[in-house]
Order: C-alpha cells, then structure tokens, then sequence
C-alpha cells in the first residue's frame, strides 16, 4: 500500500466512516478500479484516474444495496454524484467525497474551466482553462464551415458507443434509443447526423463536462466541445447548468415554473 | 435547374392548430404546397428527435405548431414544448444547420388565416435557405 | 404481412377538380403492404361506405386508409364502417386531401396531386404498424353539476330533476334567478318573470334529487367525463367537493357598462336598459323617453349584435306608453332586429300604438344635450333626411350583453375555451352548439351567446338532454388514445412523471425493476410523457415513436425520388 | 323494454332529435316524407357564417341516423294518423310505395339511366331533371332509388318497365302497395320544418317572368359544385356569367299582405350567398336590399362585414317595389326608393336578381294540427303555448323543434331538438313532482 493509499483508506473508513472505497489503483502496471471495504488492501493507489469513477460507482451501485460508498471525486466527479443523486439513481446518504483537485497536466488535458472540487482533500488546486479554444473557434465559423467541420468529424464516428459506456451521467445503461431505428435511421456506418443530435438533446440537461466521451472515442471527435457549445445554450436560454444539486431541468418544468400549477389549483 | 421545390414537415396539434389548418380548409386560404402536417394530440408529444431524425434525412423544414399558450387542451403540455424546441433549434446551430429550418409558432383553432400566414412565410424562408446540406451528405 | 386498402375520395367536386384521384389511386398500389386501392365519388355515401366494407371482405384487408377529408369530422364514421366489416375500427388510418390539398391548393393541380401521393404514402407507412385497440369504459357518476342559477341553469335543472337526476346547482348570489331577479317583465312574448321563475322554482325544489349550492362558486375541475370532481366554496370560505359524471356551465353574461357615451355618468336622466326595468318594475314610469339601440355594439372593436336589445327596447317602449298614454317614445336604431314571429308582430304593434322608430347611421350620432330639467336630443333621421329635435326626461342606452368578469377562470378551471369576446366557444357553431370540444362539459344561455329568454331555457333544456346521455348510459368509453410504459426500455428516470400534465403517472417497483406506470383512467393522451422520454420506453397509441418515425421516412423516401 | 318515441320530420332538427334520443336509450323512428333524410339543409351549399360545406358536416349525422342501433327510418313515408294520447299513442306510419324493394336495390342508379321520363328535380328545385326513377342526391341516406308513380309510363300507362329489365338486383317490384306501420308510442317529435312560400303572391318580383329572376334556394343550388351547373355561377337565361347580381329581401315576408312574420334566416343566407358569389366571380358586384339587416347570432355582424371588406357587397337599405324584365329577356330591372333623397325611386338593371322569400311552414304542420288538434299560432307555425317548456305543444305528450315552430337558423333548431329529446325524457320519467 503506498502513502497514498494509507491515507485514503483512513480518510474512508475512519474520517468518514465508509464501508467501502472506490479508487483506482495499478495492478500489474494498468490502472483499474477498486472497490474494497475495510481492512482490504487498497494497493498501489493513483490519482491520474483515466475515466470518471463516477461511471464505474453507477454501474456497480446497483448491485451494492447497502452500506457508505467513498469515492476520490474530482471537480466533474462531484457534479456527476450531484446530478446523479439530483435523479435519485443515486442516494446522496450513501455516496462520501474525497475531493481531489486535479493538477495542471491533467486540467490542460480536459480543457478544464475549473479543476477545484468544493472540498479538497488531496491535490494542489490549480487554475483551469478559462474558455475552450476549439469553442471558441467553432463560434467564430460561418454555419457552413462549421457544418463541414462536424460533418467531417460524425463520418468518424463508427458508432461503437464508446461516448456513452463512459459517460458518467448516461444512466439508460443498454436501453439507449441511439441503438435502435426508430429514431435514429439505421443507415450504414457512420451513423447519420441525427444520431450525435439526439445524443446532444439528451445530455443537454445533464453533461457535467468531465470529457470524458471525448476521451473515450476512438474516432478523436471533439465531442467535448459539442457539449460545451449545448451547455452554453442551455445557461444562455434557461440559467440551468447541470450537476447543480438543486434546481430541476428546465425541460421538465413549466413555463411559469411550479407557481403556476398551484395558481391553476386555487384560481 | 428547376426551381427548389422544399419539402416541409409540420407537427399540428389535435385540438388547435390541426383544426386551424381544417378552418383555413374551408375558408379556401391558398397556400404553397410544400408542407405535408402530421396530427399529433398534442404538439408536447413531438419528440424533438422527429425533427432531428427528418432534418438529417434532408426534409428542408419542420413546423411544430400547437395552441396558444394558455390555451392547451392539455393544459400546460405546450409549455414543454415551448422549452424543448428553442433548445432544439440551438442544438441544430451548434452543429451547423440554419435554426430558422425549425420552426415553432402557436395556431388556435380559429385562426385560419393565421396558419396560411405561417405556412406562406415559413416555405418563402425555407426557399431563400435553399436546400437542406444534408441532402448532399452522404455519410 | 398487413394488408392495406387505400381508398380516395373525389368529395364531388371537393377534391377531384384539384387533385387527381385516379393517380393518387395508381400510386397507392404501389405502396408497400398495399392490396387494392380504389376511389369513389363520395366515401362518406352509403354507396362509399358500402364499397369499402365490400372490399373489405373480397381483398381480406386488415388495414383501411381513406383519403378525403379531415378526422375531425369524418373519422368516427369510417371507423363504424370498418367495424362493420370486422375490421378493428382502430386499424384505420385517415388521409386528409381536402382541408389539407384540395381546398388550399386550387390553382396548382399538379403539386396538389403530388402532396397527396405523399400523403398517402405516410398514411400507408403509419397504417402498416397500426395495431388493434379497445376502448376501455368507465363508470359515470348518475349525478349533474350546474354552474349558474339563472334561467338557462334552472331550466337545464328542472331537465334533469325531471328525469330523476341528482343535480347541484352553483349560484354566486344567495338567491337564484341570475339577471331575470331585475327584470319585471319578458319581451317579446311580455310574460311575467316572477310568475315563471317561481313556478320553475317550486317544481324543481319539489325534487328530492335537487340540491342547491347559493352564494357559493366553482374554486376547482378536476377529472373527465363521467367523473368530474367540483369543488364547491361558499362565501364563508367553507368548501366540499361534489363528484359527477357530467358539467353544464350556464354562467350567464353581464351588462357592459357605458364609457361616458352619449354623456352617461356625466349628464343625470341618461340610464341603461338595466336601470329602467328596475325602475319600471318599481313603478317608477318616466313621461317620454329615447332609446339609443347598438350603445357600445355594432361599432369599430366590438362589432357583435347582443340580439335582444331591440326587443327589450320595444317590450320597455310598450310599457311605458301603456302606464303613461301620452308619453312620447322613441327608439332610435341601426336596424331592428325583431327577427322571427312574435317580436316581429310586437315590433308592428309597438309602431301601430305610437312608438317612434328612426333610424340613425355611424356617421350621424345622435347628439344629447341637458336642456332646462331634462334633456334635449337631436337626430338626422335618414328616412326623413333631415334632422330632428326632441326633448325628454330619460334617455335609455341599450347596451350589450357581456361576459362576466370572471369567465376566464371559469374557463381555466374548465379548461375550455372562450372566443376573443369572451363568450363560450362551442365545440362547432352549426351543429354542436351546446356541447364543448371536451367530453362531459356542456354550455347553454348567455355564457355563450346572449339570447332571448325562450332561446335560454331551450339552450337550458338542450344541455340537460346532453348532460343526461352518459348519466343514463351509466358508462363512457375511453378513446385508446392513452400512453403506456415499456417496461423493458423503462429507467425510472421520472421525466415522464415530471411532465404529466395530469399527474397519471408515477414510478412503482415490480419484481426488483423500478419502472413508469400510467393510471390509464387519468391519462388523457397528450403524449407529453412521450416526448419527455429520453429511452422510447413511453408509448401513444396510435401515435407510437415507430408510426410517427415511419411516416417521416416515408416522406424523405418519395421527396427524395421526386427531387431526383 | 324502450319507451317508443316517433320523430316527424327528417331535416336536420328531427335527425338531432332523433339522434339525442336514441343516445338517450328511446326507441326512436324516424318519418320522413321524401325518399332521403337530410331536409333542406342537404341543399345548401355552405352555412353561414362559417361557409362550412352544408353536406360534408350534415352527411356524417345523416348516416349516424341509419346506423343507430336505436333508431328506425322511414323515409317516403307519412303519418296516416295519430290516436290515444300521452303516454299512449297510436301512430299509424304510412310507407309510401316506392316501387322498390329496397334490401335488394343497391344504389348503382343503372335503372335512372336507362329511365326516359325527365321531370324536374325537387332537390335541384326545378334548376335540373332528375329521372320518374330516382336517388334525390349522392348522399342521401338510403342510398336508394324510388319511383315516383305519378311520372312512371309502367305505373301510368302500364308501357315501358325499362328499369325492371336493367336492374340486377331484381329489386323493381312495380306491385308494391302502400305499406302501414302502426307505432305505440309514449310521445312523439314534430320537426316538420318550413317550405318556400308560393311566389305567385308576389307578382311584382318578377319571379317565373324574367328568367335571371330566381329563389334563393335556386341560387344556392346554382353555387353548389354538385349542383345543376356544376358549380359555376351562371345566370339561367343565358348561362353567362353574371356581373352584377342583387338579392332582395323580405320577399312576402313582413308584409301584412303576405307573411307577417320575419324569416330570420335570409340576411345571413343573403350575405352568404354574395360571399360565395364573390368567390366564384371575384369582379362580381353584388347589392342586397334589406330593410333591416339582423345579423344576431354568433360573429354575424363580423360576417356583413366580411363581405362588405373582402367582396365589396353593397347594402342598401331599401325594399324594392318591383322587378321588371330587362331587354332579351336577360336580366332585371329593380325599382327601389332611394333613400336621403326626398324618395327618389330609382331602377337598376341587374343581370340576375335573387330574390329571398319568406319561409312558411310546411304543409304536414296544417294537415297535423287538422288531423290531431295541434294549435297553430297566428302565422301558421305550430303554437307552443308553454314558456318555461318552449318545445311542448299545446297536447301533452307531442313536442315540437326546430323551424316547424318558429323560424330559426341550423345552431337553433339543433339546440331545440336537443331541448326536445329532454322534454320527452322528462315527461316519460314524470317530471320533477
């Protein structure tokens, strides 16, 4: 167990009185997930997680039914947990931080605006990248350019899924409509343009910008950014950012918000 | 080159905008004939991946048309879709497409001149856009 | 395999002379799924109908799509006829070429036929996924809720009782009969209104099925036809809630009060038609008057006729000369709308027995000065051409019927809806004048019209008889119109539960899967669950994700072989 | 077992009352005495103010009637006699011959084809001939052909019988006799509506002297694209198009000579008709005559003044003494009072002049209320005496709706034979008391 393990597994099972704890560790020179309880050797523990623990918490959380889970959560790690508990996939009573800031190769890598968790108990905060470039250059394009840009990057996609198997905030797990027909025309690979439009639909109200889809592609298709621009409709139109612990998506409220159904019930 | 002939797809609900469209029927209010409506109940059951789906199979527009605020049959249903479309058409900017090829607007039952002014202008703005890019990509 | 009947409709002239039905019949034929396609001169005939069923049988058709005219209107009649022929009336599919082709594209023949092909071809891609379908019934609570204690409700009321329906009537005032309470006398037929609302009142009372709810009011609607539950509040706050199976509102209308025309307010001895029947009922007779008819109707921005005036006026004139031989009465007017029989002869009576009538235009207003004591009025008469000067003590404005301050939250609670003026608007203005678009809620009196008092209590009665339909059936079938969950594709996410306009669905747990699930009974098909649906576990029926994705390809696949 | 309730009269008001009553769970029948139900209303073009096509809403609740599990037609059929009183009637239905068996005809008009005998159509009201063998118009409900024995050569003079040899069906049957079908019922339903007066009382119209002269009924037909010109606006003496038309109102009604009574109807028609006049010629100039323009109902007002704005329909407030021939017997002057002019009568040709005359009610209501008791009101519409029960007539137990009581437009006669349908029910359940 090397220094940093040492000093999770105290923060866990003794700070926070956790039973179990999430953290990625090498094993025989890769970098895997770990899921121990108390007294299990933690390993080799390391910080540079290469995916959102997040995604992994939410696939095996159904299968752990009780019990204090810890997890080492980034800043998109925590967002991801609040959107997530926000939904009720997750129960908020059951999920544990262990906040750490990331450090300035790995905010460079995702493009990061702000790498600073609310609590940090491992890492040197660093300052994020202020605005994404690729954004920024998108913007800037006419709709045609930019129309050629994307098109150019969808005839990469070989619609492996890996965008969402990775994504820690895409809980339809097998059932996503983006493998059937019905909606999204079965043409050959790649997948027409409605495929990475619907998908944006749906993570309008819930991507936390951790990147990982991008990451995860094998095609490099800066979904990120696509995410990004969506993001920054969804503040510009309705104030709403995902991951915020409280307010409810927009798309699934009223126009005058919940005030109007009572008006409607007393007028 | 012949002239672009668009073909539109529009959403109409049930209960106004559908009847609205019935109502301009009967008063004979000419119109283009390039939009071919889907009835629906109610315009907040329209998936926006309808319109997703049709725009990246090369339909040059979409109308999604439902009743007045206020007015819903269903009460607040087309406060939905008064949140999702906004949002679709935004979507479609970010990847590229011109927003203006979705179009969301609010016929009451009785406003048959209404629909013909909608469909009048929402074709001569799908003609100045030209064809929908998409026709061309092939993927 | 389905097998599908398209079946096109020349409507006479309707949809033939634009849209060439024999190649929208060729082309259907080469639709998938598609067996025979035929078109006839009127499908809505006993010939046409008689034509489908019999193909039908011979081609063993399993699918039924029309095109003609709009569901609106015809739908339920072809879907009896497939029934008849046993197909499940659920498997039909209607196709709309005249509101939707014909009519609004006269004068392109061509592209009409062409958008009607289209439009076929979506018909036939959604009628191939249709699946049969049962209407479900529900019970229907045997009792009626009135809105409305003036004459259209209690006639509406009397109706009903008669029929031994239990009947809560809702009226604002802590005593009933609505506007007649100021009314001594009705025109045109001059009866007398105490005599008849107390008659009306005693027999209803006499019921033990009546129940009356007085200054009480409608705070709350919820529920559908057959079960509507009303919440009643008294104005001492207290309410209860009724249950029932049908809703009439007879909310009746108001007198739309003058804005200072003709010097009202300002000048004394101008009133309103209302004032002068309080006073006339009070026996306070003025020597001469003038009527002005259309104060505040028939002009720029409220251009609606309120029907009665004229009559009032008339019936007002006619007692004011019978109390006072020699008073002096005019009535000026832009028209006089003593349409029908009786007010017709009243209206010659009135003349025979010295009332004056002049007419006056828009342009010429009548001018209305204080003159000593009383009054003085000029007029060009047009018949005249010149113009004429009188004096009197009273000037009465007959002025419009309007609706209540309130109707809008009435309308909200009820969800139906109002026209621009705010009067009622009635499912269709020719033949379902009496009933809403919603089932179960029925409208009569000058809530939706004004009207004279013989026309409200036919309007009463007549939704009465609407009202007592489903009561007496005892049941109403449920239109398979409702969403479902797939449990299978369901995540629980809660979306849909979010965006049910009606709270019909809620997330419960079955053997270990948490899952949507929708209480068909409250679901009133919006589909608003449908879109808010991120998995396509949420269905409509007969407006599934498949049907509706289905007909868009369908229109991609022939716009696309048309642009070629 | 269903309390039996007998509709008379097949126009739109006894098909709602039937309709409602047979909803109600009544046993309903429904006699009417032409060969299809539909009444006037199934003549008419559009409907104001809507301009909804008259058919394709009245069609639907036409064939609702046949299809009702509750209700019975008899159409071509008349009241032979009504005995006992409520809630026992005797009504004796007299089903007139028609000269066909009608579970075999089909409808496929082969034998209107081949019939030679022309007379003139009642449904296209003398504008176009229809057959002695004959379905009244496409949608009639039974699609069925009748015979009508008068101008049958087979039935008169015993020579001809063509249609019994094209028929497949075998369905002529020129041996049929009156039928008679005898009803016990609890109460009974008059909606026997109205008929055009005779316009021979009014001479000075010109009606039958000019041929651009015609009814309103004739011109509604002459706009209706199933009708006799195929829904082009020609003038009769001519088939030219029209290019000044004027419609007068108040034929023979408010007039103490004639028809006291106002109709009710005929402005809005009036204005309808110019509306759909402008539709067909867009250059049309159109002038009404009225005396007093009584717009009441639901967007009426909103409706005149639509076609003064879009059709440039000019109103002039006058009533025209008469209408005279114009040279070639083509067209018509009209001489009417100018008004604001000292009473200058000026004349004016116009190339069609429509006249709208009153409607009076129709013959069945006077044989009724002869045969019956009924009380008539001084107009000859049947009395109902009743004001809190404006639908009961003066016998206990035998209601009246619709035109046949008072004259009104569709929306009201409608709501009467709603109010009808409530009458019954409540008088067979024993009222309130």
């Amino acid at each position: 167990m090397n220094d940093l393990g040492k000093k999770l597994t105290k923060m866990a099972f003794e700070d926070l009185k956790a039973d179990y704890l999430l953290v990625v560790r090498q094993e025989h020179g890769d970098l895997a997930p770990a899921f121990i309880s108390k007294d299990e050797d933690v390993g080799e523990v390391r910080f540079d997680a290469p995916y959102q623990l997040v995604t992994v918490l939410s696939r095996i959380y159904p299968h752990i039914p009780t019990g204090k889970i810890a997890i080492v959560s980034r800043k998109c790690d925590e967002l991801a947990i609040n959107e997530l508990t926000k939904r009720g996939i997750l129960d908020e009573k059951r999920i544990v931080k262990i906040g750490l800031a990331c450090d300035g190769h790995t905010a460079d890598k995702c493009r990061c605006p702000d790498p600073k968790p609310s609590k940090v108990d491992i890492g040197e905060p660093v300052k994020g990248i202020p605005e994404d470039p690729l954004v920024a250059k998108l913007m800037k394009m006419t709709l045609e350019d930019r129309l050629k840009y994307w098109v150019r990057q969808f005839k990469k996609c070989n619609k492996c899924f890996g965008c969402t198997a990775n994504c820690p905030v895409c809980f339809c797990e097998n059932q996503c409509v983006l493998g059937e027909r019905t909606l999204v025309s079965e043409k050959s690979i790649p997948p027409g343009l409605a495929f990475h439009l619907v998908r944006s639909f749906h993570m309008s109200d819930k991507c936390i910008e951790c990147g990982e889809c991008e990451r995860a592609c094998p095609g490099d298709i800066p979904l990120l950014a696509l995410r990004r621009m969506v993001h920054a409709d969804m503040k510009e139109m309705y104030k709403f950012v995902p991951g915020d612990p409280k307010t409810v998506s927009p798309l699934l409220t009223t126009l005058e918000g919940e005030v109007m159904e009572d008006e409607h019930n007393v007028c | 080159m012949t002239e672009f002939n668009p073909t539109i797809l529009a959403f109409c609900c049930n209960w106004c905008s559908y009847a609205g469209a019935d109502l301009a029927g009967v008063s004979r209010l000419q119109m283009p004939p390039n939009v071919h409506v889907i009835r629906v109940m109610c315009s907040a059951s329209v998936k926006p991946e309808y319109v997703f789906k049709a725009l990246s199979e090369g339909i040059d527009g979409v109308l999604v048309l439902g009743c007045h605020i206020g007015d819903c049959h269903y009460l607040t249903g087309n406060h939905r879709t008064a949140k999702r479309f906004p949002l679709a058409q935004k979507i479609l900017n970010d990847v590229g497409i011109d927003e203006r090829r979705l179009k969301l607007d609010w016929v009451s039952a009785a406003e048959g001149e209404k629909f013909q002014t909608v469909i009048t202008d929402f074709v001569s703005q799908i003609k100045q856009l030209g064809p929908n890019p998409l026709r061309e990509v092939r993927f | 395999m389905p097998r599908i009947g398209v079946f096109i409709c020349h409507c006479g002239h309707n949809i033939a002379s634009t849209v060439d039905v024999e190649k929208v019949a060729e082309f259907a034929k080469t639709l998938p799924n598609v067996v025979v396609a035929a078109h006839n001169m009127y499908s809505c005939s006993e010939e046409g109908l008689g034509a489908i069923r019999k193909s039908i049988e011979e081609n063993k058709l399993d699918r039924v799509i029309v095109a003609a005219c709009t569901p609106r209107t015809h739908e339920p009649l072809f879907r009896r006829n497939c029934e008849r022929a046993g197909v499940n009336k659920y498997l039909f599919e209607f196709v709309n070429i005249r509101e939707h082709v014909s009519w609004i594209h006269a004068k392109e023949p061509e592209a009409a036929t062409e958008k009607a092909k289209m439009l076929v071809a979506m018909g036939v891609a959604k009628a191939a996924l249709l699946e049969p379908q049962e209407e479900s019934e529900s019970s229907v609570i045997p009792v009626a809720v009135i809105i409305g204690g003036g004459i259209s409700g209690l006639a509406a009321m009397s109706a009903l009782v008669s029929q031994g329906i239990e009947t809560h009537l809702i009226e604002k005032e802590k005593q009933l009969g609505g506007i007649l309470k100021d009314i001594a006398v009705i025109g045109p037929e001059m009866k007398n209104t105490k005599e008849l609302l107390d008659k009306m009142i005693k027999e209803i009372k006499c019921s033990p099925k009546a129940h009356f709810h007085l200054s009480s009011r409608m705070t709350d609607m919820q529920g559908f036809v057959g079960n509507f539950e009303v919440t009643i509040t008294g104005d001492d706050k207290c309410s209860e809630k009724v249950k029932a199976g049908a809703i009439i509102v007879a909310i009746g209308g108001r007198e739309w009060t003058p804005k200072g025309e003709f010097g009202f307010g300002k000048i004394p001895g101008i009133i309103t038609q209302l004032e002068l029947e309080k006073r006339l009922a009070k026996g306070d007779v003025p020597d001469n008057a003038v009527f002005i008819q259309c104060v505040g109707s028939r002009i720029p921005g409220r251009d609606f006729c309120s029907r009665f005036c004229c009559n009032a006026s008339i019936k007002n004139a006619l007692r004011i000369i019978e109390a006072k031989p020699n008073a002096q009465v005019t009535i000026l007017h832009r028209d006089i709308m003593s349409y029908g029989t009786t007010a017709e002869r009243v209206y010659r009576d009135a003349a025979e027995k010295g009332v004056r009538f002049m007419r006056y235009g828009l342009d010429s207003l009548p001018k209305i000065e204080k003159h000593g004591d009383g009054l003085s009025v000029e007029v060009f008469d047009e018949t005249l051409d010149d113009v004429i000067g009188m004096s009197v003590d009273t000037i009465v404005l007959a002025v419009p019927m309007v609706p209540i301050e309130n109707v809008k939250d009435v309308a909200t609670q009820l969800k139906v809806p109002v026209d621009k003026l705010g009067f009622f608007l009635e499912a269709h203005v020719k033949l379902r004048p009496i009933e809403f678009a919603t089932e179960g809620v029925f409208i009569c009196g000058t809530a939706r019209w004004p009207s004279q008092v013989s026309e409200c209590i036919a309007q009463g009665l007549g939704a009465a008889a609407k009202a007592s339909i489903p009561i007496r059936e005892g049941k109403v079938k449920i239109e398979p119109i409702t969403t479902s969950c797939n449990i299978g594709k369901c995540i629980a996410c809660g979306n849909c539960v979010a965006a049910c306009p009606y709270q019909a669905i809620e997330i419960i747990e079955t053997d270990g899967k948490r899952h949507a699930f929708v209480t068909e009974a409250k679901c009133k098909g919006c589909g608003n669950c449908v879109a808010a649906c991120n998995n396509d576990a949420m269905q409509q029926k007969g407006f599934t994700t498949t049907q509706l994705s289905a007909m868009i390809d369908a229109l991609v696949k022939n716009a696309m072989e048309a642009s070629q | 077992m269903k309390e039996k309730v007998v509709v008379v009269g097949g126009g739109i008001a006894g098909i709602q009352a039937a309709l409602d009553l047979g909803d109600m769970g009544f046993e309903v029948h429904l006699v009417e005495k032409t060969p299809s139900i539909g009444g006037h209303m199934a003549q008419l073009d559009k409907t104001f103010p809507t301009n909804d096509c008259s058919l394709c809403i009245l069609s639907p609740k036409m064939i609702m009637c046949a299809d009702h599990a509750n209700i019975t037609i008899h159409t071509y059929s008349e009241i032979e006699s009504i005995s006992g009183k409520f809630p026992k009637f005797k009504v004796k239905i007299k089903e007139k011959a028609r000269y066909i068996d009608l579970s075999r005809c089909t409808g496929c008009g082969d034998c209107a084809v081949k019939c030679p005998v022309k007379v003139p159509s009642e449904y296209e009201e003398g504008l176009a001939k229809r057959k002695a063998i004959y379905i009244p118009f496409p949608q009639a409900v039974p699609r069925k052909v009748t015979i009508d024995a008068a101008n049958c050569r087979m039935i008169t003079q015993k020579k001809c019988g063509v249609c019994k040899k094209v028929c497949q069906a075998g369905a002529i049957d020129f041996d049929q006799k009156d039928k008679f079908v005898d009803i016990d019922a609890s109460a009974i339903v008059i909606a026997t509506g109205f008929e055009m007066m005779d316009m021979s009382q009014v001479p000075q119209f010109g009606y039958g002297v000019c041929k651009d002269v015609v009814t309103s009924l004739q011109f509604e037909r002459i706009l209706s694209a199933s009708g006799p010109t195929g829904g082009h606006l020609v003038r009769p003496s001519d088939g030219t198009e029209p290019k000044n038309l004027a419609f007068i109102q108040c034929v023979g009604s408010r007039d103490a000579k004639t028809h006291v009574y106002c109709s009710s109807v005929c402005c809005m028609y009036a204005t309808k008709e110019s509306i759909l006049a402008g539709e067909h010629a867009p250059n049309i100039k159109t002038t009404i005559f009225y005396m007093d323009m009584r717009a009441v109902g639901k967007n009426f007002q909103e409706f005149v003044i639509r076609a003064k704005r879009n059709y440039g329909v000019r109103y002039v407030q006058s009533r025209p003494a008469k209408v005279q021939p114009a040279k070639e017997g083509k067209g018509a002057f009209v001489s009417y009072e100018q008004k604001g002019s000292g009473g200058d009568v000026a004349s004016e040709e116009f190339d069609m002049v429509v006249l709208c005359p009153a409607l009076v009610p129709s013959a069945s209501s006077a044989q009724l209320s002869q045969s019956i008791g009924l009380k008539l009101d001084p107009d000859g519409f049947l009395a109902t005496p009743d004001f809190q029960n404006p639908v009961d007539s003066n016998m206990k137990g035998i209601i009246v709706c619709g035109f046949s009581s008072t004259p009104m437009d569709i929306p009201d006669s409608v709501t009467q034979a709603s109010s009808a349908a409530a009458r019954v029910a409540d008088l067979i359940s024993g009222g309130a008391c």
